[in-house]
C-alpha cells in the first residue's frame, strides 16, 4: 500500500491524517499542541500511524503545515496552511469557492479556484481578537466547556452586545454582563454574533462566492456555524472532518508528491522504535 | 467614635476596611465578588465589623471604590480606584510621588502630591498586554501556580524577552521559547522584564519622580518587583497587603469628606 | 416645525435628539419631497463653505459618521487597521445605500485618511454622486493663498451650478452668507450662555441641538436655536459641584452622546468645546461685500477658528487653546480624541506642553464614535475631577 | 523548498552611493560646526532641491535620517522617548523617531546635525508633514515656511494650482536670499533644473531596465539605495555623474543577462514603503522565492519620472511647481495610484502585486483595503496584503508575514503551473 500523511501543527491543536493511494482517509489523530511543537508534530503523526496500524516508514511522503510546520523534523516538505486548507476543502466539497478557516489563534478566508488552488486569501492580523481562543476564554469565564457553548448560544433570545473582541478583555466584559444579571445564553449569543460579524467582515475582503466551506476547529461549534450563516445569509458546508481539513489537504499534496513510488526517501528510523 | 468604611468592589475580590477618626485600622475583610456586587459588599462589611466588634449602626460614612463602586447603594460617596489607590499608597509610604498599580486588566501610573492627591495619571487600555491577566495566562499555560511565579522568576539565569504586544499571541512566543529549551524561570523573568519595561515607560509618561510605590495584585510577585527595580535602578515600596490599599485609600478619603461635611460643606452631587 | 411663542423646549430637544443620529436621513428626504428637483449635498467635516451649497439652492447635509447606529460590516475591508472610525462609517453609510438621498459629497484637505476616502468614494459612487475634493490652503501667510481659495470656491460654485442646473448669483451667495451668519450668531449665543450658566444647558442637549442642524434648512435651525435660547432661563435646574472644562480634539469624528453625558455626569461642566466645529468655524460674521466669494475665502484665511486640521503657522494652535481656557474661565482641558485620529494626537503633544507651561490641568480620553460602554472613560474622568476637587 | 537565494548584488553603484551619502552627512556635520553653509529642512516627497541648489543650501531630509536609524536598528529608543513626552503609539513613527532622536541627541552618523536655518514644509500630500515640521519648529525654535501644494484632485493641475505654487516658490526665493545673504541667481537655478532634467532621464531609463527578464536590479530594495542621491544630488553635476555610472553598470548587467536572481521565478510590483527595521528579513522573504520586484510606488515618492515628466530649464519655476503638484506619488490621488500600479503590473509584466500596509503612514495606507479589492476583484490580479511598519520595529510580526508571503507565492506557483499545463 502507498501511504501519505499530512501533519497540521496548529497553535492550539495538532492534526494528522494518513491517506492511502486511493485518497481514502485511513487514520486521523488530534493532539494538543502544548508547549513542545516538535513533539506535538511527532506525537500526532505517530498516533495516526498507530491508528492506521502501520509504521512511520510505511508513509512515503509527509507534508507539514500549520503554524508550527518548520518544527516538523520528519516531514519532507512544508506548505502553508492556507494552501492546504484550500486543497482539503476542495477535496471534501468539490464545489467550494470560498473557505473560511477559523482556528485557535487566527481566522482566514480563502478564494479557491476550480482545481482547489488558492486565488486569493486574507488573514486577521496581529490580534487574537475574535478567534477560537476567544471562544474558549468565554467558555472558561462562564465555567462551561467548548462543546456546550455552541448549542447553548442557539437558544439566546436577546443576545448582548460586546464592547470588545479582544480575547483578553472579553473576560471582563462577560463578567460585567453577568453582574448585570444577563443570562449565559444571551451572553453566548452575543459572543458568537460578534465573532461571526468580525469573521465575515474579514472575509468580505475577498469574493465570498458560494459554495462556502468552513474549516478549522471552530467549525465544530454549531452555534458559530449558525451565526455565520445568519450573517452571510447562505448555507455553509461543514464536514465532520472540518478540523482536519488542513491536514487532509497536506496529505493530498503529499500523495501527489509521492507520485508512483511507495517508500519514503527520508529515513524515519528515529520515529520507529 | 467616628467609624468610616472603605469598600473596594473589584471584579474578582471585594475588600472592606474600617478606620476611626485617628486613621487607625479597626478591621478588614476580603471575599470573592461573585455575581452580586452589592451582596458581596454587604457581606464583607459585616465581616470587617465582626472582626472589630462593631455594629452597622456604628459606621458613620461609607466610601466605595473599584469597578463596582456605583452598584453599592448603601454608599455615601464613590471614589475611583485610581484616586483611592494613590491615597492609600501615600498613607502607607508618605514619601510616595508615583504609584504604579498593576491589576488584572490594567496598568496605571499615577503621579501624586504629598497629600496623596493625584496630579497626573496614565492607564494602558489598548491591549491587555502588560497587565496581570497576561501573567495569569502564562501561568496557566506553563502549568504553574500563580503564587509561585514571583519566586520562580527570581531564579532566572538568562531571561528571554517577550516581544509580542498581545497577551494571547505572546503564548506562541512562549511556545517557541519552550521548544528552544528555555527554562520556565527564564521565561517568567522575561515576562516580568517586558512588563517592567512597559510600566517604566508608563511611569515616564507621567514624569516619574521618586519614591515609587508599587501596588496591585502583581506587586505580590517578588520577581516582578526585582525586575522593576533593576530597570528603574532604585528601590520601590511595596505594601504588605497590597489588596487593601484601595479600600484603605477610600476609607481615608471618606473620612476627610465626612469631617468636611460635618463642618457643613456642600454635598458633592456627582452621582447618578 | 415652527415653534410658536409657547415654546416647547422639551419638544425641540426631543426632536433634535432623534434627528441628531438619524442615519436614514428622514428629514433630508422630507425636504427633498417638498422641493422639486432640489439637491442635497453631503459634506465631511470640518471646513465646508456651506454658503455656496445653500446659494445653489441645495441642502447642505453634514455627515459626522454614523455613531453607534451602524455596524461596520463592509467598510473594514476598505479601510483597515489604524484608521479612524468616521472614515469607515462614512464609507459604510454609502456602501449600504444609506446615502441615497444625497446628490453630492464634499471632502477637504483635512487629513490623509479623509482625503483618500474621497477618492475611494469616487471609484465606487461617482456614477450617481457628485464627489469633490476641496484643497483648503495651508499657507495663509501668503497672499497667494487667498487668491487660490477664491479660485477653488469658484470651481466648486461651477460644479454646483452644473449639478443643480442653475446660475448662482452673487446675490444668492450674499443671502446665504447672511443666513449662516445668523445661524452662527444664534449658536454662539447658546455657547456664551452655557459658558456663563453651564448648569442651565447641559452639553449633551446643546450637542444634539447643534447636530440636528446638519439635516435641516439653516433658517429653521436658527429659529430653533433662538427659541431654545429664549426658553432656557426658565428651566428649573440645579447647580452641581463640577469643574469647568474645555473639550478639545473632537472637531471631526464625534464622541457618542452617551460619552458626553458621562463627561458631565462624572463632574465636568463643559464651558467650551470643538464638537461639530464645522458649524462655527468663523470667529466673526463673514462680511457681506461686493465680491462674496472673496469674502468667504478671506474669512477662511483670516477669521476661522483654529483646529488640528487647519494650518496657520502665523499663530500656533496651542496658543489658541490657552486663550480658549482663559476666556472660558476653565479649570482644565479634557482632550477627547478619536481613536486613530492622527492630527488630533499629534497636536496633543504641543497642547500638553503649553498647558503644562501655563499650569493648566488636562486629561486625555480616547473615544470611538461606535463605543457604547464608558466604564473606563468614566473612571478616568472621575479620577481627574477628584484630583481637582479633593485636596 | 528551494534554498534561499542570495539576492543582493553589490556593484560599483552601491559603493558610490555610500560615498555620496557619507559626503552629504559630513557636509551637514560641517555646517553644524561652522554654521555654514546654511541647511534647510524639507521633505523628500516632491522636494524642490533645485531651488536650494541654486543657493548652495544643504538639504536636511528628516525622513532619510529616520530611515537610517531604522535600518540600523536604532529607531526604537527615540520612538519610545517621543512616546514618553506624549506622542501616541499610533502616530507616524517617522516623526516620533525624528523628534525622539532630536531630544536624545541621536544622529544617524553620530555627527552633529545643524539646526535648520529654515524649516521648509513643502506640503506634498502628506498632512503629517505639516505636523512634523510644526513640531520640529516648536522644539528647535527654527523658523518655518509652509509651501502649500494643492493636492492633485483631478487628472491635471489647474492653472490656478500652478500659479499658487509658483507664487510661493518666489516667496521662498526671498527667504533663501535672507538666509544666505546672496542674491538669487536665475541662471544658476536654470542650471540646477537642467541637471535635474538629465538625472531624471537617466533614472527613468534605469527604471525601464527592470522590464528585462531577469531584471538587473530590484526596483524596491535596490531602488531605495539609489534614491538617496536622487534627493540630495539631483540638481547637480555630481548627480548626473552618479546616475550615468549607475545606468552604465546596470545596462552591462542586462547585456550579460545578469539578474537579481539567476533564475527569476516571480516578478512583483510592490506598493507602500518598506519595513526599514526589518529590511533584510523582508528582502529574504522575496529571495527565498526568487521573486524580484520590477516596479514600486515607493520609489516614486521623490518624483515620478518613468512616465515622461522632466524638469524644464526653460520654465524652471513652472516645472518645479509641476513636479510638486503632479509628478510625485504622494501628491497624486488614490485612483491615480491605482492606475500607476496597474501600469507597472502590465508594462513591466508582473505576476502579482504586494501591498505593504504601513501603520504609520495614512498617506499610503488609508484605503489600501480598497486598493486590494480593486486589484483582486476588478482587475483579477493576484494581490497580497501585509501589514507592518516602516520605522517602528514592534509592528513587524515575522512569522505572520512569512506565512502570508509563502502562501502567496505557493498560490502564484500553482497558478503558473496550471497556466503552463493549459498552454501546453
Ligand atoms: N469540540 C469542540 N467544539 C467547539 N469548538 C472546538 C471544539 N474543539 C476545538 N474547538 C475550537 O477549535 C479551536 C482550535 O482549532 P484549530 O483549527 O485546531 O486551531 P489551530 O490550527 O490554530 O490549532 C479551539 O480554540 C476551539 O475554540
Ligand atoms: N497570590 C498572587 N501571587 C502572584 N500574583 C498574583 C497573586 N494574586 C494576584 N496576582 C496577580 O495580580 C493580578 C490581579 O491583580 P488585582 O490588583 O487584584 O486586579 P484587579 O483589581 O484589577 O482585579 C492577577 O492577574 C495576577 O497576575
Ligand atoms: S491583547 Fe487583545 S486586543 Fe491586544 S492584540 Fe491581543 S487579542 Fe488583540
Ligand atoms: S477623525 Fe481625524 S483622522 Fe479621522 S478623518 Fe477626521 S481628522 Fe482625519
Ligand atoms: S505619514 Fe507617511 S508620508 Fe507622511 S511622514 Fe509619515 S511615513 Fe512619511
Amino acid at each position: 500500500m502507498r501511504f501519505a500523511a499530512g501533519v497540521d501543527v496548529g497553535s492550539t491543536q495538532t492534526k494528522a491524517i494518513i491517506i492511502n493511494g486511493e485518497k481514502e482517509i485511513v487514520a486521523r489523530a488530534l493532539v494538543d499542541t502544548g508547549a513542545n511543537v516538535t513533539k506535538a508534530g511527532e506525537n500526532g503523526f505517530l498516533e495516526a500511524c498507530r491508528v492506521a496500524n502501520i509504521t512511520p516508514r510505511d508513509v512515503g511522503f509527509v507534508v507539514g503545515t500549520g503554524y508550527g510546520r518548520y518544527k516538523i523534523t520528519f516531514g519532507n516538505v512544508q506548505m502553508t496552511e492556507i494552501t492546504c486548507h484550500a486543497r482539503g476543502a476542495h477535496f471534501i466539497f468539490p464545489h467550494t469557492r470560498t473557505v473560511i478557516d477559523m482556528g485557535g489563534q487566527d481566522s482566514k478566508a480563502i478564494s479557491v479556484g476550480h482545481k482547489g488552488e488558492v486565488s486569493d486569501f486574507v488573514m486577521n492580523d496581529k490580534c487574537a481578537a475574535g478567534t477560537g481562543r476567544f471562544l474558549s476564554n468565554a467558555a472558561d469565564v462562564l465555567g462551561m466547556t467548548l462543546d456546550t457553548i455552541g448549542p447553548l448560544s442557539l437558544t439566546a433570545k436577546n443576545p448582548v452586545k460586546l464592547t470588545t473582541v479582544c480575547t483578553v478583555f472579553v473576560e471582563a466584559d462577560i463578567l460585567s454582563h453577568l453582574v448585570q444579571g444577563k443570562i449565559a445564553e444571551d451572553i453566548l449569543g452575543g459572543v458568537h454574533q460578534a465573532i461571526a460579524r468580525r469573521t465575515i467582515s474579514l472575509a468580505r475582503r475577498i469574493n465570498i462566492d458560494p459554495e462556502v466551506t468552513v474549516t478549522g476547529g471552530v467549525a465544530r461549534n454549531v452555534g458559530m456555524v449558525a451565526a455565520l450563516e445568519a450573517v452571510l445569509g447562505m448555507k455553509l458546508n461543514i464536514s465532520p472532518d472540518s478540523q482536519f481539513t488542513g491536514a487532509l489537504g497536506a496529505a493530498i499534496f503529499a500523495l501527489e508528491k509521492l507520485g508512483d513510488s511507495f517508500e519514503s526517501n527520508i529515513w524515519r528510523e528515529g520515529l520507529c522504535k | 467614635m467616628q467609624v468610616v468604611a472603605g469598600i473596594d468592589a473589584g471584579s474578582g475580590l471585594t475588600k472592606a476596611i474600617l478606620i476611626n477618626q485617628d486613621r487607625q485600622v479597626l478591621g478588614k475583610a476580603i471575599t470573592k465578588t461573585g455575581a452580586g456586587l452589592e451582596a458581596a459588599a454587604a457581606a464583607v462589611l459585616e465581616k470587617a465589623l465582626e472582626q472589630s466588634g462593631l455594629r452597622r449602626g456604628d459606621v458613620s460614612y461609607i466610601a466605595t471604590t473599584g469597578l463596582g463602586r456605583y452598584s453599592i447603594r448603601f454608599r455615601d460617596i464613590q471614589i475611583t480606584e485610581i484616586t483611592s489607590g494613590a491615597k492609600g499608597a501615600c498613607f502607607l509610604f508618605p514619601s510616595t510621588r508615583c504609584v504604579l498599580d498593576i491589576g488584572s486588566q490594567s496598568t496605571r501610573a499615577v503621579r501624586v502630591r504629598e497629600t496623596g492627591k493625584v496630579i497626573e495619571f496614565k492607564t494602558n487600555d489598548k491591549c491587555a498586554a502588560g497587565s496581570g491577566s497576561f501573567l495569569e495566562r502564562a501561568a496557566k499555560y506553563l502549568q504553574i501556580k500563580l503564587e509561585d511565579i514571583g519566586e520562580m522568576s527570581l531564579h532566572a539565569s538568562n531571561p528571554q524577552p517577550i516581544s509580542s504586544v498581545c497577551a494571547v499571541l505572546a503564548e506562541s512566543e512562549i511556545i517557541n521559547h519552550i521548544s528552544a529549551g528555555v527554562s520556565i524561570e527564564d521565561m517568567l523573568r522575561g515576562i516580568h522584564d517586558s512588563l517592567s519595561e512597559r510600566s517604566t515607560s508608563l511611569l515616564k509618561r507621567v514624569a516619574m519622580e521618586r519614591e515609587v510605590t508599587f501596588i496591585g495584585g502583581v506587586a505580590k510577585q517578588h520577581g516582578m518587583v526585582k525586575a522593576l527595580e533593576e530597570r528603574l535602578q532604585f528601590k520601590v515600596n511595596v505594601p504588605d497587603e497590597c489588596e487593601f490599599v484601595c479600600s484603605l485609600g477610600a476609607a481615608l478619603l471618606g473620612l476627610q469628606r465626612f469631617q468636611k461635611l460635618s463642618e457643613g460643606v456642600g454635598q458633592n452631587e456627582r452621582d447618578n | 416645525m415652527n415653534p410658536d411663542n409657547g415654546i416647547d423646549l422639551a419638544g425641540i430637544l426631543g426632536q433634535a435628539a432623534t434627528m441628531a443620529q438619524d442615519v436614514t436621513f428622514q428629514s433630508v428626504r422630507g425636504w427633498k419631497a417638498q422641493h422639486e428637483n432640489a439637491k442635497a449635498i453631503g459634506y465631511f467635516p470640518v471646513y465646508t463653505p456651506v454658503e455656496l451649497i445653500h446659494a445653489a439652492g441645495a441642502l447642505p447635509v453634514g455627515l459626522n459618521g454614523a455613531g453607534d447606529q451602524l455596524d461596520i460590516q463592509h467598510a473594514d475591508a476598505r479601510f483597515g487597521s489604524f484608521i479612524c472610525s468616521i472614515v469607515k462609517t462614512t464609507m459604510e453609510l454609502a456602501l449600504t445605500g444609506h446615502l441615497e438621498p444625497l446628490d453630492g459629497m464634499l471632502f477637504h484637505s483635512i487629513c490623509d485618511s479623509a482625503r483618500n476616502l474621497c477618492f475611494v468614494y469616487k471609484r465606487h459612487f461617482a456614477e450617481n454622486l457628485y464627489v469633490d475634493f476641496l484643497h483648503l490652503p495651508h499657507n495663509p501667510s501668503s497672499v497667494a493663498s487667498q487668491e487660490f481659495l477664491v479660485s477653488e470656491y469658484r470651481r466648486l460654485k461651477k460644479n454646483l451650478e452644473n449639478l443643480t442646473n442653475r446660475t448662482v448669483t452673487d446675490q444668492d451667495i450674499r443671502l446665504a452668507i447672511k443666513v449662516y451668519n445668523e445661524n452662527r450668531r444664534a449658536l454662539s449665543d447658546l455657547y456664551r450662555y452655557r459658558q456663563e450658566e453651564p448648569h442651565m444647558l447641559p452639553t449633551a442637549e446643546l450637542y444634539v441641538l447643534q447636530r440636528a442642524g446638519n439635516f435641516m434648512p439653516v433658517e429653521e435651525h436658527t429659529q430653533w436655536l433662538k427659541a431654545v435660547r429664549q426658553a432656557l432661563p426658565n428651566r428649573p435646574m440645579k447647580r452641581r459641584d463640577s469643574i469647568r472644562v474645555v473639550v478639545e480634539g473632537s472637531f471631526c469624528e464625534q464622541p457618542p452622546i452617551g460619552f458626553i453625558k458621562i463627561l458631565e455626569g462624572a463632574g465636568c461642566y463643559v464651558v467650551d468645546d470643538d464638537f461639530l466645529l464645522g458649524k462655527r468655524w468663523f470667529t466673526e460674521d463673514v462680511p457681506i461685500g461686493d465680491d462674496p466669494i472673496h469674502d468667504l475665502a478671506e474669512s477662511y484665511v483670516q477669521r476661522s477658528v483654529y483646529s488640528s486640521v487647519r494650518h496657520d503657522w502665523r499663530k500656533p494652535r496651542f496658543l489658541g487653546l490657552v486663550e480658549k481656557v482663559k476666556a472660558g474661565k476653565a479649570d482644565a482641558v479634557v482632550f477627547c480624541l478619536a481613536k486613530f485620529c492622527e492630527p488630533a494626537f499629534f497636536d496633543y503633544v504641543l497642547f500638553k506642553r503649553e498647558l503644562e507651561k501655563e499650569g493648566i490641568p488636562h486629561l486625555l480620553i480616547e473615544f470611538e464614535e461606535k463605543m457604547f460602554t464608558f466604564d473606563r472613560a468614566r473612571t478616568e474622568i472621575e479620577t481627574f475631577v477628584e484630583s481637582l476637587l479633593f485636596e | 523548498m528551494a534554498p534561499a537565494q542570495k539576492s543582493e548584488y553589490r556593484g560599483y553603484v552601491h559603493q558610490m552611493q555610500k560615498t555620496l551619502m557619507v559626503n552629504w552627512y559630513e557636509r551637514l556635520g560641517e555646517s553644524a560646526l561652522k554654521g555654514w553653509p546654511p541647511a534647510v529642512c524639507l521633505m523628500v516627497s516632491g522636494n524642490c532641491i533645485e531651488l536650494l541648489q541654486a543657493f548652495d543650501v544643504l538639504p536636511i531630509y528628516p525622513e532619510v535620517n529616520a530611515l537610517q536609524l531604522a535600518i540600523r536598528h536604532q529607531s526604537l529608543e527615540p520612538i519610545v522617548a517621543a512616546e514618553e513626552i506624549g506622542y501616541a503609539s499610533d502616530n507616524c513613527a517617522y516623526v516620533k523617531a525624528d523628534i525622539g532622536a532630536y531630544l536624545k541627541g541621536i544622529t544617524p552618523t553620530g555627527n552633529k546635525m545643524p539646526t535648520a536655518a529654515l524649516i521648509l514644509c513643502n506640503f506634498v500630500g502628506c498632512n503629517t508633514y505639516l505636523k512634523w515640521f510644526e513640531h520640529v519648529s516648536a522644539f528647535t525654535g527654527a523658523p518655518m515656511y509652509v509651501l502649500d501644494v494643492p493636492f492633485l484632485r483631478y487628472d491635471k493641475p489647474t492653472a490656478d494650482d500652478i500659479t499658487y505654487v509658483v507664487k510661493q516658490l518666489k516667496e521662498l526665493v526671498g527667504l533663501l536670499e535672507g538666509i544666505t545673504h546672496t542674491k538669487f541667481d536665475y541662471d544658476r537655478f536654470k542650471q540646477a533644473v537642467q541637471y535635474s532634467a538629465e538625472v531624471e532621464s537617466l533614472w527613468s531609463e534605469i527604471k525601464h531596465l527592470s522590464k528585462h527578464s531577469p531584471s538587473p536590479f530590484d526596483a524596491y530594495f535596490d531602488a531605495i539605495t539609489l534614491m538617496g542621491p536622487l534627493y540630495v544630488y539631483r540638481a547637480s553635476s555630481v548627480g548626473v555623474d552618479f546616475f550615468r555610472a549607475a545606468l552604465q553598470e546596470l545596462k552591462e548587467r542586462v547585456a550579460n543577462g545578469q539578474g537579481v536572481y539567476d533564475e527569476e521565478r516571480f516578478r512583483i510590483v510592490v506598493e507602500g514603503p518598506p519595513p526599514y527595521p526589518h529590511f533584510k528579513t523582508f528582502r529574504d522573504m522575496f529571495a527565498k522565492w526568487r521573486a524580484c520586484t520590477v516596479a514600486s510606488t515607493y520609489s516614486t515618492v521623490g518624483g515620478l519620472w518613468e512616465f515622461g515628466f522632466r524638469h524644464d530649464p526653460e520654465n524652471p519655476f513652472e516645472s518645479v511647481a509641476l513636479h510638486m503638484i503632479e509628478n510625485n506619488v504622494t501628491n497624486r490621488n488614490y485612483l491615480q495610484r491605482y492606475a500607476q500600479i496597474e501600469r507597472y503590473a502590465d508594462e513591466w509584466k508582473a505576476d502579482g502585486v504586494i501591498i505593504h500596509f504601513v501603520k504609520s503612514c495614512r498617506l499610503f495606507s488609508a484605503g489600501q483595503g480598497d486598493m486590494r479589492d480593486y486589484f483582486t476583484k476588478v482587475l483579477k490580479r493576484p494581490t497580497l496584503y501585509i501589514e507592518s511598519d516602516l520605522e517602528d520595529p514592534r509592528y513587524f510580526s515575522e512569522a505572520q508575514i512569512r506565512n502570508r508571503m509563502d502562501a502567496f507565492f505557493e498560490s502564484l506557483e500553482h497558478q503558473k503551473t496550471m497556466a503552463n499545463v493549459a498552454g501546453e
